[in-house]
C-alpha cells in the first residue's frame, strides 16, 4: 500500500492567525500560481513545516494541481512535510564544517541521543538536520540550536547544551 | 582436432536454462562431435575438471555459489554467463529490493502455509545467503554473456558452436540478442 | 524625486559628514559570521559605554557589513586610527574605550591578529590580510551601515545611476562594460558586456533582469556578504543593467539561508523606492525600474540561470536545454538578463570610473578583481578580494597569514563542488578564469577552500560527489543515476573495497556525465573526481584491492 | 516555404527551417534513439540518447530541443555518441528494477528494444536495487515504478493532452518518483479522468491495465501524437 496524503483533509480553521497569515500572503500575491514558492515560505515560517491540510488549502485557493504544488514541496530542502521537532539541532556540513569536523558532531550525536540527521526523537523534543552550508564558514564547525549559532564547537559540547535545551540535564 | 571439454553448472537460478539447453533437441548431437560434456547437472560428472567452456547459469547468492564460481573460474578457460540470471541477477535478485532478514521472515516466519513454528532454518550443512545477489561478473572475470530469460536454443547453440570452432560469436550481429 | 532633489540631499550629507561633529567613528562588524560570535551585544553594549562616558557628540557608532577576517570576529574598527579589535569579549570594551578614547592610544594585546603575529598592526590597512587586497565590489563593506541609504549616498552611491540616466545611452552604458571587460562572476566566466548587448537586441513589449544571490556552493559567502554589507551596491547595479538593456522589472533571488541579507536587501528596496531611485520614472526621467525579491528554498540547482527561472515561475528549480537562452527567452519566455550578484557590485565603479579603469585591473584576459571566500586549515579564513591574476601562494600565505598549526599545504578547491583541487606544486597559479580551467579546475562563484595532509583527496572527492547527488535535479539521465554511481563506486573505494575496474568504471562515467549532462550541474559534478584523479591518482591506487 | 540547407552524416538535405534536428532526422530516415520524446507533447531534451554532434558547438546538442540552421553540420552516429548511448541504456537498466522475464512489456518495451538497438548485452554497472512501491489501487490500472524510467512523458500526456495533470514528480536526484495528487494512492486521486493515456505514452511496462498478464502489453502511442495533430486541425 502506499503511504500517500489523502487531498480531502480536514477544513482549517479561519480564525487561527496562521491561516489568515497565509490568506493574507495570497491575497497580496494576487492569487498568482507563480507566488507558490512564496507562500509556501509564508506557510512553513507560521507552522514550522508544512501539514498536509495547509497544502491542500492553498492548492485550491490557487486552482493549482495538487501534483504540481506537492512536486514543488518535494523538491526544495527548505520546505519539510514533517514536523521537525520541538527544538532543532542544525549541523552544518558546508566544506569548511566538514573538513574541520562536522561528522564527529554528527557521530556523537548519533552516539548519545540516537538520532541520526533528519530525525526526531519519539518524544518529538529534538530534531536533528544538516544543511549544506549556513556560510558561517570562518566560524566552522557550526552548529545551529534553534536559531542560535554555536560556532566552533566540540562535539562533547554540542551534546552538553542539546541537554540543557531538552531538559535531560 | 582434438576433442574440447564443455562443463555447464547450475547456481542461482531456475534451470530453465538448462531447460533451454536440452531443447537444442538433436543439435546435440553436433556439439558432441565436438565436445566432451564432462560436468552438467544432466549428465553424471560431479567434479568440476579443467575445462575449455564453462556454462554457468544463475547468479551468486551464497557462500557456496561464492566458493563455486571462484574455483570454476580456475578450471574455465572461457566462462560464459549463461541466462539472466547470471548476466544481471533478473528473477533471482528481486530479493535484492528487501533485507535479507525480511525475506526469511516472510518465507518462513510469516507465511500462510508455515507449520505455525516459524522458524528460519540453520542448520549448518545449509549454505549460507548473501546479503545480496549479484551477477558473476561482480565476482570474476566473464568472458561471454548469453542473456535470455530463458536464452533461446538457437542463440545457444550458436554460441556453443561458435566456440568449439574457436570463432568468438557475436549475438547481435547473429540477431539472437533478447533479453526476458 | 529628482535629480535636483538627490543632489540636494547628497550635498547636505556630505556636509553634515565634512562638518563632522563626531572625532570618532567606531564600526562594528555586523556580518552574519560576526553576529553568530555575538557583534550585537557588542554594539549593544559599546552604544551603552559611550553614553555613560557621555561621549554621544563625539562618537559615532556603526554597524557596518563584513569586515574581513571573519574567523576572528566579533570586529570593533576604530576610525580614523584604523585600529582594529578581534575577538571582542563585552568586559573590555570599557578597557578598550578607555585607552582608544581617553588614552589615545590601542590595547596592542586585543588588536586584531595579535595572537598569531608577532607584533600586530597599529593600522590594520598595513597588515599583509588587507595590503594584499584591493576591495571593488566589496569597496563600502565595513565602512558604512548598510541599512542607511545616506551613507551609501555620501560614498558616490547612485552616481553612476544619475551619470548614465541623464549622460548615456544605452549602447554606451554596454559600451562602457564591454570596455571593462568584465566577465560573469558567478563561474562561467562569460563576458558581461556581450551578454547585455544580446538581451538588448532582442526586441520585446516586456524584458527582465535577474540577481543571482542562489550561492549555493558549500563553502562560499561571498555574495552574502556583498548584499549584507553592501545591498544598495547590487541594487545600483541591476537598476543600471534595466536601463541599458530596456528592462523595467528586477527580480533578486536570494538563497532561504541568508535571512540577514534577505532583509537588508529589502529594506534597501523600500529606502530606494522612498528615495525615487526605484519605481517609476526614476529620477524624473522616463526610466521605469522596480525589483522584487524571491527567495530560494534550498536547491543548488536554480544557481543555472534556466532552473533559477523555473523557480521564479513558482515551479521545481529544473533546467531545460538550451538554445534559447534567457537572453531571448527567459523569464515568462521573455528576454532575460541574468547575473550573479557581484557582478551587479562592480557595474557602478566601473560606470563612475569608466570601463578602461577597470580593464587594467587584473590579467589581460581576466580582468578587474575577484572576492573569495577564504575557508579551511588556514590561519585567517574570511572574505577577501584580489586582483584576478593574483597568485594562491600570495592568497595563502600573505593574505591567508599561512597554513593552522604550520602543516604542509596540500591543495585548494576552488570553485566548489563544480571545480577542482590545485595542489601543493602549482601554488604559484595565477588566480584567473584560464589558468585555472587549465589545472582541471574553475573560477567558481570564488569559495576556496585550502587542505592539509589530513585532508584525504578519495573522500574530498566522494564528499562533493554526495552532494552533487543530493543536488541533482533528476530530469536527465547521466547526472541523476551517473552520479549516484559514482558515489556509490566512491564510497566503495573509500571503504577500501574497490578494484581497478571499479576505477576504469569511474573514469568512463566521470567523462561520460561531463559530457552528456542537460545542465551545468551534471556537466561539473565530476570536477572534483576528475582534479583529484589527476593530481592525488596516487591515493586512489593506494586504495585499490589488488586481486590475484 | 524556403527551404534551408544542412548536412547530417556528411548527407545534404534541404529542410523546412523551424523543425528540430530530430524531426529532421527522423523524415530523412536517419535512425534517432530516443525516450523521452513523444511526438505532439513537449520536448524536455531529459534523456540525452538523441545527442548528436554539431560542428561549432562546444557540447553535444539534443536533437529534440535543438532547432536546425541553415549550413548546420551534424553527426547522429559518431563511435563517441554511439558510446555515450550504450551507457546511457546501462543506466536506465541498472537504475531501477527491470526484470524482463516477469514484465507486461516483455518483447514491447522501448527500453528492451533500446538494449538491444545499442547491442547491450550485459551492464557493467552495478544495479542499485531501490525499493519501489507498485499502486494497484485504481480499479482498471497499475503503476509500477520499479519499471518505470523517469521519461515523463505519463505527466505530459496527463498534463498537456488530457489536461488533468494528475501525475508530477516529487523529490529530486535519483530520488525522484512519479505521483498522482499529493503522492496519493491512483486510485483515490481526484484529478485522474481514468482516460488511460498515460499508459500508452509510457514506454515500458511501468503504467498497464489490470487485465493482461505478463508480454501482452500493446501500447499505441502513435495514437497520442494523432490526437494533438487532430486538435490542431480542428483549430
Amino acid at each position: 500500500m502506499k503511504s500517500g496524503t489523502a487531498v480531502h483533509t480536514k477544513e482549517l480553521s479561519k480564525t487561527d492567525p496562521r491561516v489568515k497569515l497565509i490568506a493574507a500572503k495570497m491575497k497580496k500575491e494576487n492569487y498568482k500560481p507563480d507566488a507558490l514558492i512564496e507562500i509556501l515560505h509564508t506557510a512553513q515560517n507560521a507552522y514550522g513545516y508544512l501539514p498536509k491540510e495547509v497544502l491542500a488549502y492553498i492548492t485550491k485557493a490557487l486552482h493549482l494541481p495538487p501534483s504540481r504544488v506537492y512536486s514543488t514541496v518535494t523538491f526544495y530542502h527548505f520546505f519539510s512535510l514533517k514536523s521537525k521537532g520541538e527544538h532543532t539541532c542544525l549541523v552544518c556540513t558546508g566544506t569548511a564544517c566538514y573538513v574541520k569536523g562536522a561528522q564527529a558532531i554528527l557521530n556523537e550525536i548519533e552516539k548519545k541521543l540516537g538520532l541520526k540527521a533528519g530525525q526526531v526523537s519519539a518524544d518529538d523534543k529534538l530534531g536533528v538536520q544538516v544543511a549544506r552550508c549556513i556560510g558561517a564558514c570562518g566560524l566552522a564547525p557550526a552548529v545551529v540550536l534553534d536559531d542560535e549559532v554555536q560556532a566552533k564547537v566540540s562535539p562533547d559540547e554540542i551534546i552538553k547544551k542539546i541537554n540543557i535545551k531538552i531538559g535531560t540535564v | 582436432m582434438n576433442k574440447k571439454k564443455l562443463a555447464t553448472v547450475w547456481l542461482g537460478g531456475c534451470s530453465g536454462c538448462h531447460m533451454s539447453l536440452l531443447d537444442i533437441d538433436e543439435r546435440i548431437l553436433d556439439v558432441a562431435k565436438l565436445a566432451d560434456i564432462v560436468k552438467s547437472p544432466v549428465v553424471d560428472g560431479k567434479e568440476m575438471p579443467p575445462v575449455d567452456i564453462a556454462l554457468v547459469e544463475g547468479a551468486i547468492t551464497s557462500d557456496e555459489h561464492y566458493r563455486e564460481i571462484l574455483h570454476i573460474r580456475k578450471q574455465a578457460k572461457t566462462l560464459i554467463a549463461f541466462g539472466d540470471c547470471a548476466v544481471m541477477t533478473n528473477v533471482t535478485g528481486m530479493r535484492n529490493y528487501f533485507h535479507l532478514k525480511d525475506v526469511f521472515d516472510t518465507a518462513y516466519r510469516n507465511a500462510i502455509s508455515n507449520d505455525q513454528e516459524g522458524k528460519v532454518p540453520d542448520h549448518p550443512s545449509l549454505l549460507k545467503l548473501n546479503e545480496k545477489v549479484v551477477p558473476l561478473q561482480e565476482v570474476v572475470k566473464v568472458d561471454f554473456v548469453i542473456p535470455g530469460c530463458p536464452p533461446d536454443a538457437d542463440a545457444i547453440f550458436y554460441v556453443l558452436f561458435e566456440f568449439l570452432h574457436d570463432r568468438f560469436p557475436n549475438l547481435s550481429k547473429a540477431k539472437k540478442l533478447k533479453y526476458g | 524625486m529628482n535629480r535636483h532633489d538627490l543632489k540636494t540631499i547628497i550635498y547636505a550629507e556630505k556636509t553634515k559628514e565634512e562638518n563632522n561633529k563626531y572625532r570618532h567613528k567606531i564600526c562594528v562588524c555586523c556580518g552574519a559570521s560576526c553576529i553568530s560570535s555575538g557583534s550585537e551585544e557588542v554594539m549593544k553594549k559599546l552604544q551603552e559605554e559611550i553614553k555613560t562616558r557621555g561621549l554621544e557628540n563625539e562618537v559615532e557608532v556603526v554597524p557596518t557589513g563584513c569586515m574581513g577576517p571573519c574567523n576572528q570576529g566579533p570586529l570593533m574598527k576604530f576610525l580614523p586610527e584604523y585600529n582594529i579589535y578581534q575577538k571582542i569579549d563585552c568586559s573590555n570594551i570599557s578597557a578598550i574605550v578607555q585607552s582608544q578614547l581617553t588614552e589615545k592610544k590601542p590595547i596592542e594585546d586585543l588588536l586584531l591578529f595579535a595572537d598569531s603575529r608577532e607584533k600586530p598592526f597599529l593600522d590594520a590597512q598595513e597588515d599583509p590580510f588587507f595590503k594584499k587586497q584591493m576591495k571593488i565590489a566589496l569597496r563600502n563593506c565595513g565602512h558604512i551601515n548598510p541599512e542607511r541609504i545616506e551613507d551609501y549616498l555620501v560614498h558616490n552611491g547612485y552616481q553612476a545611476l544619475d551619470k548614465v540616466l541623464f549622460e548615456m545611452s544605452p549602447e554606451e552604458v554596454i559600451a562602457e562594460i564591454k570596455q571593462s571587460r568584465l566577465r560573469g562572476r558567478g563561474g562561467a566566466g562569460y563576458p558581461t558586456g556581450f551578454k547585455w548587448e544580446t538581451v538588448y537586441k532582442y526586441v520585446s513589449d516586456q524584458k527582465y533582469v535577474i540577481c543571482n544571490g542562489d550561492e549555493g556552493d558549500p563553502g562560499a559567502f561571498m555574495d552574502r556578504s556583498v548584499l549584507e554589507g553592501n545591498p544598495h551596491r547590487v541594487l545600483e547595479g541591476m537598476a543600471i543593467a534595466g536601463y541599458a538593456v530596456g528592462a523595467s522589472k528586477g527580480y533578486a533571488y536570494i538563497r532561504g539561508e541568508y535571512p540577514l541579507a534577505i532583509k537588508r536587501f529589502e529594506l534597501a528596496i523600500k529606502q530606494a523606492r522612498k528615495m525615487g531611485l526605484l519605481g517609476n520614472n526614476i529620477l524624473g526621467t522616463s526610466f521605469s525600474f522596480d525589483i522584487e525579491v524571491r527567495i530560494g528554498a534550498g536547491a543548488f540547482v536554480c544557481g543555472e540561470e534556466t532552473a533559477l527561472i523555473a523557480s521564479i515561475e513558482g515551479k521545481r528549480g529544473t533546467p531545460r536545454p538550451r538554445p534559447p537562452f534567457p537572453a531571448e527567452s527567459g523569464l515568462w519566455g521573455k528576454p532575460t538578463l541574468i547575473n550573479n550578484v557581484e557582478s551587479f557590485a562592480a557595474i557602478s565603479p566601473i560606470i563612475n570610473n569608466g570601463g578602461e579603469w577597470y580593464s587594467e585591473i587584473g590579467t589581460p584576459k581576466s580582468a578587474g578583481t575577484k572576492v573569495f571566500a577564504l575557508a579551511g586549515k588556514i590561519k585567517y579564513s574570511g572574505l577577501i578580494e584580489v586582483p584576478m591574476g593574483t597568485t594562491l601562494r600570495e592568497i595563502v600565505f600573505d593574505i591567508g597569514g599561512g597554513m593552522q598549526n604550520d602543516a604542509d599545504f596540500k591543495a585548494a578547491q576552488t570553485g566548489g563542488p563544480s571545480g577542482g583541487c590545485i595542489p601543493a606544486e602549482h601554488l604559484d597559479v595565477k588566480m584567473d578564469y584560464e589558468s585555472l580551467v587549465s589545472l582541471g579546475s574553475i573560477m567558481g562563484s570564488g569559495g576556496l577552500i585550502i587542505m592539509d595532509k589530513s585532508s584525504d583527496m578519495v573522500d574530498v572527492a566522494r564528499y562533493f560527489m554526495e552532494f552533487c547527488m543530493d543536488e541533482s535535479c533528476g530530469k536527465c539521465v547521466p547526472c541523476r543515476v551517473g552520479t549516484r554511481m559514482m558515489h556509490d563506486l566512491l564510497q566503495k573505494i573509500c571503504d577500501n573495497k574497490g578494484t581497478q575496474i571499479d576505477l576504469n568504471r569511474l573514469e568512463e562515467l566521470a567523462v561520460y556525465v561531463k559530457e552528456t549532462s542537460l545542465c551545468g550541474l551534471g556537466g561539473s559534478a565530476p570536477n572534483p573526481l576528475l582534479s583529484t584523479l589527476r593530481h592525488f591518482r596516487q591515493e586512489y591506487e593506494n586504495r585499490i584491492v589488488k586481486h590475484d | 516555404m524556403n527551404t534551408i540547407p544542412v548536412i547530417i552524416n556528411d548527407k545534404k538535405l534541404d529542410v523546412d527551417p523551424g523543425k528540430t534536428i530530430l524531426e529532421v532526422c527522423r523524415e530523412n530516415d536517419i535512425e534517432m534513439l530516443t525516450m523521452c520524446h513523444l511526438k505532439g507533447v513537449m520536448d524536455i531534451g531529459a534523456c540525452r540518447l538523441c545527442l548528436v554532434e554539431v560542428e561549432g558547438a562546444n557540447k553535444l546538442m539534443s536533437a529534440c530541443t535543438t532547432r536546425v540552421n541553415a549550413n548546420m553540420i551534424v553527426r547522429t552516429a559518431t563511435d563517441k555518441i554511439k558510446r555515450y548511448q550504450r551507457i546511457t541504456t546501462e543506466l536506465f537498466f541498472a537504475e531501477r528494477n527491470h526484470v524482463c522475464s516477469v514484465c507486461v512489456a516483455n518483447g514491447k518495451c522501448e527500453l528492451q528494444q533500446l538494449g538491444y538497438k545499442v547491442e547491450l548485452d550485459h551492464i557493467r554497472y552495478p544495479h542499485l536495487f531501490p525499493q519501489c512501491e507498485v499502486d494497484t489501487s485504481h480499479p482498471w490500472y497499475v503503476m509500477d515504478h520499479n519499471r518505470c524510467i523517469m521519461c515523463t512523458r505519463c505527466v505530459r500526456v496527463c498534463t498537456e493532452v488530457e489536461g488533468a495533470h494528475n501525475w508530477d514528480v516529487m523529490n529530486r536526484g535519483h530520488q525522484v518518483r512519479i505521483i498522482s495528487d499529493f503522492n496519493t494512492p491512483w486510485g483515490e486521486s481526484i484529478t485522474c479522468t481514468s482516460c488511460g493515456k498515460c499508459l500508452h505514452a509510457c514506454p515500458t511496462g511501468a503504467i498497464w491495465p489490470k487485465a493482461i498478464v505478463q508480454g501482452q502489453l500493446e501500447k499505441k502511442p502513435e495514437m497520442l501524437s494523432e490526437l494533438m495533430e487532430k486538435r490542431k486541425m480542428k483549430l
